[in-house]
C-alpha cells in the first residue's frame, strides 16, 4: 500500500477499470496527454488512442457522444476539464442521460461517468471555480458524488464506474495534491450513497462534502481543544442519493445539525440536508439548523484577498460550530 | 440480400421490395392520420405526425438494416419507426399513452419511437439531442470493430442547433459510420427556412466537416432510397459520414396543439400536396408496371386493417398503474 | 379595467413596455407568429420585424444574443418556447448573463428578460413539464420570478423587463387560460423580491409559489371549512431575491411552516426556504418544517394516471396541512 | 482618415501607420513576456498571453474604429486589447489582480479584457460564449441603425462548440455587421488541429451561413490587416459577416500551468519561432525603407520603457478592499 495524492488515486481508479474491462474508455479535452490535472497519465500509452481518446473542444458532443457509447455497450468515462466548463453539456446530462431510463420504461439505460474537477480555493477566478453539485443532485436519474481524498476517489470512481446509471463525479481540484494518504493497490470499492463519519462526537453534527470536510475535521479537533466541544463530523461523500439516515441518526444523537458546504448558500445542497433534518429530526433538535457556506457571490474572485473573504475555510466553521455549541 | 431488379430507375429494388416501399409509405401516412382522428376524438391528448415525409423517412430507412443499424429518430418520424419494423399496435399503444407501450409505457409523449430489440433508440423532445448519441454509438461501433451504421433523423430546424455542429465535426474528425438525415421541410413550426438559414441547401455544410452532403428530393422515394443506400455503404465501409439533405414539406399542422393557417397559405399546402410523396409513388408503380391500380388499392387495404385492428387493440389495452409511476428512475437491481 | 387570462396579461405587459421604450424588443423561435401560446400575439404587426425577431431553432443563440443585445443599449427579452429547451442556454444564462457585472467590477451589465413557461399539469410528458426555477434561483447574479396569475404576471414582467439585471420570468403555463382575474389597463408594477400574503392565518404558515399558490388557497380552505385550521398562504412570487422577511415574520407568528412547490423535492426551490426557515424561525417553530412536492421522478410522465399520481395537488396540499396541524 | 502609402504592399498605410503595428506588435509580444516573467518570479498566480498571435491580433484590431467598434475577445488577445487601446498599465494592473484593474478589479482573471469606453467587451473563460454577444452587438447595432461593427475573436478549438455555429448562423440570416476572427494557432493546448477537425481551412464553414471566409496567412500582419479593411468595409455597408481564419502559432506554453514540450517538438516551435510575425515584419520595414534597424530598436525600447513603468505601477498598486468582495453582484440602485 502506498500514499497517493487524489489525482494519483483517480488515474490508478481510471487504469484499473479499462484494464478489468475493456468496455471502459475515456474521452475529453487533451486526455490524451493526460490531461491538464495529469489525471489521465499514461493511458493513451496503455491504451491506445481510442480508449484514451482526445476530442474537439464541445462539451456537449463529449457528454452526447458518451451516452450513444454506452447505448452501443460500452462504459464511457467523459472528462469536463474544468466543472466552470459543464454548462454546454447540461442539457445533455439533464435531458438525456437523466431522462433515458425513465422515459423508455427502463428499456434503454445510460451507464457513463462524467468526471469533472470543481471547487474553489485555487486562484481560478470565476471560471475555474465553481461547484455544481447543487444543479446536479436536484435531477432525478443522476447519482453526483463529491470527492476530496485519495482514498474515496479510488474506490468511488470505480463504483461510479460500475454503476448501471449517470454518474456526476466531482473532484475537487484543490484536493487534487493537497496530501497523500495510504490507498490499497488492490481493488476495492465504496458505495455510492453512504457516508462516512469522519469524527465522531455527541455535542453536534457537523454534515459536509468535498474539501469542507478537510476544513471541518480541523475546526472540529481545534474548537474540542480549546472548549472541549465534542463535534461529529459526516462526510457525505455522494450527494444524490445521499445518506439521510446516517445523518437523522447522529442529529438525534447529538441534537443540533452544522451543515458546511462551499458552494453559494443560497439553494445549495446543504440546504436540501438542512430541510431534511428540519422535517425529519424535529423533535430532536435543540438548536437552530445551521449552515456554512459562500456568500451568494459567483464563486470565485480572482485575487486571493477577494476569494479569501468569500470561501469557507477553518477559522469561519470553527466560529460557527462554537455559535451553535453556545446557543 | 437485394433481389436484382429489371425495372428500370428502380435502385435495384425488386417488384416485391417497390411494393412493400409503398406498403410502408402509405402505413406511415395512415398511421399519422389514425393518429389525428383519435386526437380530435379526444382520445389521445397530442398528436405529431409526419404526412408529407413519407418518401423521405421511409426511403432512407429502407436502406438499413434494421436491429443492426441504429436510427435516432425525432417526433415527426412515424415512417422510419414503422419501416424498421415498429408496428402500427406499438405506435398507437404509444399514442394513447398505454401501459404496454413499447416506447415508454406511457412515459414520454407519442411519437418518441423506442425498440430496444430494433436499436430505435429512445428520444426526447429537445430537437438535435438525438444527433451526437449517433456519434456516440458510430464511435461504440468502431471501438468494438462492428460495421453497424447509426442513422441521426432531425429537421431543417433541429439543423440550427449548435450540437448538431459539435456533432457533425466529431464523426468526420473520426470518420465514423453515422448519416445525418436532415428532413427539411421548409418550416419549424412557423418559422420559415429563409429565416431559419441564409443558405438554401444544409448540405453544403458537410464540407465544413470534411464528408460528403448531398440534398435529394425528399418526396421522391427512389432517389432518397438512392442516397440512402450510398451513404449506408460508405459508413459501412469505413468511409465515414455523410449528411443527406431531403427536402420535403409537412402537409399538416406541426402537432395538434398548431394551426399552420396562421403561417402559410392554403394555396402553398395544396401546391406541396399535389407533388406528395405517395402520389407521386402510386403514379411510378402503375407506369412501370410495378403494381396496377387494383393492385395498390389492395396494399392500401391491408394497411388500414393493420391500423384499425391496432387501433381497437390499442383503445381496449389498460392505462398505466399509478403505482408505477416511481419505477425506472433509476436501474432497478436485480 | 378587464378580466384577463395570464397570457393576454403578459401579451399586455410586452405591449406597453414596447410602446413605452424603443430600446425594449423580443426576440425567440416562433414569436412573430403569435408564439406557440400566442404571448406575443401582434406585436409583429404593430411593432414590424424587427422588434419582435423570430430566430433559428438555437436557444444558446437567443440568450447569448440578447446578452449583445443588451450590451449594445437594448432591452431584449427572449422568449423560450417551454422552460424544458433552456438547458442549451444554461451555460449563456450562468456563465455570461449572470456573472457580466460581478466579473467586470460593475463596469458592464445585462438588462436581459429571459422568458419560458414552465410547469406540468397539462399532459406535456417529460419534456414540456419540467420546473427550472431551483437551477436559476441557486445562481448569484440572476432574478427569478415565478408568476402564475394575470394581475401578477403583468405588474412582475414590467418590473423585470425595467430591472437593470438579468431576470428569468417563469410562466406557469397551466396557468395560462385557467382562469381570468382583473387586470388593470393602466401601467402599475410589483417590485420583485416581495412576496404576497394572499390569505391571512394564525395556525401555520404555508410558503409556496407559481401554480401551487392556487391549489395552496384552494387546500387552506377545505381545511378551514372542515375544522377551522386556519392557514396563512404566501406567495413568494419572486424566488430570487425571495422575501425571507415575509415568510420569517409569518412563521414567528403561527409557529408552523409548510411549503409547497411542484418541482421536485430533493434540491428543490423549497428546500431553500426550509432551511431558511429551520436556522431564522427554529425558536418559534412548534412543528417540523415541512414540504410538499413532486418526489423524486423526472416531471411529469405524460399519461395522465401516472402524472396525477406525482403532482402535488389541493387533495395532498390539504393532507399535509391536516397533517401539520396535528403535531 | 488613412493616409495614402507610397510605400508598395503596405495597403494603403502610411509609413507611421506602419510603424505604429510594428509599435503595436512589439508591445503586444513584450507584456506577454513580462506577464510570463512576473508569473514566473511568483508576484502574479497565472499567466496566459499570445506570443506568437501578434500580426493576427494587431492586423485585425488595426482595421477597427476604436470606441466605436466592439470587440469581443479572449484570453490570448493581448495584441487586440492593446491596438484598441488598452495600455500596459491596464493589463499589467489585471495581471496582478489590482484593485485599480479596469479589466475587473480583482474579480476575473487576468487576460479577461475589458474596457467600456473602448468597447472591448469583458469576457469569461469558457470559450466561444463571447460569439453570440458578437452577434447581438450586431444585432442592436442594426435594430438602432448605427453602422458600428462586432469582431469576435475566438480560437480554433473554440470553433468547435456549438454555440458558434449557432452564432455564424444568425448572424448570416440578418446579415449582421459581425466580423468572427478564428486565431488557429492549430492547437486547443495540447489536442492538433487534425484532431480538431477533419478539414484544413475552417474558413469554408462561412458558405454553410452564407456569408465569405477567408484563410489567411496569421504570421503577416499585411495580409490580415487587408482581410479585416475588407471585413469590415463589408460589415460598415451592409453587406454582413465575414469569417476570417488567420493561421497563426502559440510560440509559448498554453499558460503557465501548461508544459507544451508534452504535445510538441523543439524543433516545430523553433521552425515557427523563425516564421514569427515580429521578425518578418521588421524584415519588411527595413527591406522596404519605412524604418531602419535603429528606428525600429528605438520603437522597442519605447515599449520596453512603457512596460517597464507600468509594472512598477502595477506592483505598487493596492490589491482590492476585501470589503467590497460583495458588491457588484446586481446592479447598485443609485
Ligand atoms: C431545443 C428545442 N427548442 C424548441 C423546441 C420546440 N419545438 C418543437 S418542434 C420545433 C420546430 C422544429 O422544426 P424542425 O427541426 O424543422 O422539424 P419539423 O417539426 O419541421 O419536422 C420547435 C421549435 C424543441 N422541441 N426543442
Ligand atoms: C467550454 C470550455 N471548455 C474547455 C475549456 C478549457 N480550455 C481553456 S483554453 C482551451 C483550448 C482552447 O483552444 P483554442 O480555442 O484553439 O485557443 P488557443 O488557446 O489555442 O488560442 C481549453 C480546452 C474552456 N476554457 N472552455
Ligand atoms: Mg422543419
Ligand atoms: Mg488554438
Amino acid at each position: 500500500m502506498a500514499e497517493k495524492t487524489m489525482v494519483e488515486a483517480v488515474r490508478d481508479a481510471l487504469c484499473d477499470e479499462m484494464r478489468r474491462d475493456e468496455r471502459v474508455f475515456v474521452l475529453g479535452e487533451d486526455v490524451g496527454g493526460g490531461g491538464v490535472f495529469r489525471a489521465t497519465d499514461g493511458l493513451r500509452d496503455e491504451f491506445g488512442e481510442d480508449r484514451c481518446m482526445d476530442t474537439p473542444l464541445a462539451e456537449a458532443a463529449i457528454v452526447g457522444a458518451a451516452i450513444g457509447a454506452s447505448i452501443n455497450g460500452l462504459l464511457p468515462v467523459a472528462e469536463i476539464q474544468f466543472a466552470d466548463f459543464i454548462h454546454p453539456a447540461f442539457d445533455q446530462i439533464v435531458s438525456e442521460a437523466a431522462r433515458l431510463h425513465y422515459r423508455s420504461n427502463g428499456a434503454w439505460s445510460c451507464p457513463i461517468t462524467v468526471r469533472t474537477p470543481y471547487g474553489a480555493g485555487i486562484h481560478g477566478g470565476p471560471y475555474h471555480s465553481q461547484s455544481i453539485e447543487a444543479f446536479y443532485a436536484h435531477v432525478p436519474g443522476l447519482k453526483v458524488i463529491c470527492v476530496a481524498s485519495p482514498y474515496d476517489a479510488k474506490g468511488l470512481l470505480k463504483s461510479a464506474i460500475r454503476d448501471p446509471n449517470p454518474v456526476m463525479f466531482l473532484e475537487h481540484k484543490k484536493a487534487y495534491r493537497l496530501f497523500r494518504e495510504e490507498v490499497p493497490d488492490e481493488d476495492y470499492t465504496i458505495p455510492i450513497g453512504v457516508a462516512a463519519t469522519k469524527r465522531e462526537g455527541n455535542d453536534m453534527t457537523l454534515v459536509t462534502y468535498g474539501l469542507m470536510t478537510r476544513y471541518s475535521l480541523e475546526a472540529a479537533d481545534v474548537v474540542e481543544g480549546d472548549d472541549g466541544t465534542s463535534v461529529e463530523v459526516i462526510d457525505l461523500r455522494t450527494v444524490s442519493p445521499w445518506d439521510k439516515e446516517c445523518v437523522l441518526e447522529s442529529v438525534r444523537k447529538t441534537g443540533k445539525a452544522l451543515i458546511v458546504y462551499e458552494d453559494n448558500i443560497s439553494g445549495g445542497f446543504g440546504a436540501e440536508v438542512a430541510a431534511t433534518i428540519a422535517q425529519d429530526a424535529f423533535e430532536f433538535l435543540d438548536g437552530p439548523v445551521t449552515r456554512i457556506a459562500s456568500p451568494d457571490v459567483p464563486l470565485a474572485p480572482y485575487s486571493s484577498v477577494l476569494e479569501e473573504q468569500i470561501l469557507p475555510n477553518p477559522e469561519k466553521i470553527a466560529d460557527g460550530i462554537r455559535k451553535l455549541a453556545a446557543f | 440480400m437485394v433481389s436484382v431488379s429489371d425495372v428500370p430507375g428502380a435502385q435495384g429494388l425488386s417488384k416485391d421490395q417497390l411494393r412493400e416501399l409503398y406498403y410502408k409509405m402509405f402505413l406511415a401516412r395512415s398511421v399519422g392520420e389514425r393518429e389525428r382522428m383519435l386526437n380530435r376524438m379526444g382520445k389521445g391528448p397530442f398528436a405529431v405526425t409526419g404526412e408529407g415525409h413519407e418518401a423521405t423517412q421511409v426511403g432512407t430507412a429502407f436502406a438499413m438494416t434494421p436491429g443492426k443499424d441504429w436510427a435516432l429518430t425525432y417526433y415527426r418520424d412515424i415512417g422510419v419507426a414503422l419501416t424498421l419494423g415498429m408496428t402500427p399496435r406499438d405506435l398507437l399503444l404509444a399514442h394513447l399513452g398505454r401501459a404496454e407501450s413499447i416506447e415508454s409505457g406511457g412515459r414520454n409523449m407519442p411519437s418518441h419511437f423506442s425498440s430496444v430489440d430494433l436499436r430505435i433508440v429512445s428520444g426526447s423532445a429537445p430537437v438535435a439531442t438525438q444527433v451526437p448519441h449517433a456519434v456516440g454509438i458510430a464511435l461504440a461501433s468502431k471501438l468494438r470493430g462492428l460495421d453497424e451504421v447509426a442513422v441521426a433523423y432531425f429537421g431543417d430546424g433541429a439543423a440550427s442547433v449548435g450540437v448538431v455542429h459539435e456533432s457533425m465535426n466529431l464523426a468526420g474528425v473520426h470518420r465514423l459510420a453515422v448519416i445525418f438525415v436532415c428532413e427539411n421541410n421548409q418550416y419549424a413550426i412557423s418559422v420559415p427556412a429563409s429565416k431559419q438559414a441564409a443558405i438554401t441547401d444544409l448540405s453544403i455544410r458537410a464540407q465544413g466537416y470534411g464528408f460528403p452532403g448531398v440534398t435529394v428530393d425528399g418526396n421522391d422515394v427512389l432517389a432518397v432510397y438512392s442516397a440512402a443506400k450510398e451513404a449506408v455503404e460508405r459508413a459501412r465501409n469505413g468511409d465515414g459520414p455523410t449528411f443527406i439533405e431531403a427536402k420535403t414539406y409537412r402537409l399538416v399542422p406541426h402537432t395538434s396543439d398548431d394551426d399552420d393557417r396562421r403561417y402559410r397559405s392554403r394555396e402553398e399546402v395544396e401546391e406541396w400536396e399535389k407533388k406528395g410523396p405517395l402520389i407521386r409513388f402510386r403514379t411510378w408503380l402503375e407506369e412501370n408496371d410495378v403494381a396496377s391500380a387494383s393492385e395498390i388499392d389492395e396494399i392500401e387495404a391491408k394497411a388500414m386493417a393493420e391500423i384499425d385492428a391496432a387501433t381497437e387493440y390499442a383503445e381496449a389495452a389498460p392505462t398505466p398503474d399509478p403505482a408505477t409511476a416511481m419505477r425506472h428512475v433509476f436501474v432497478e437491481e436485480e
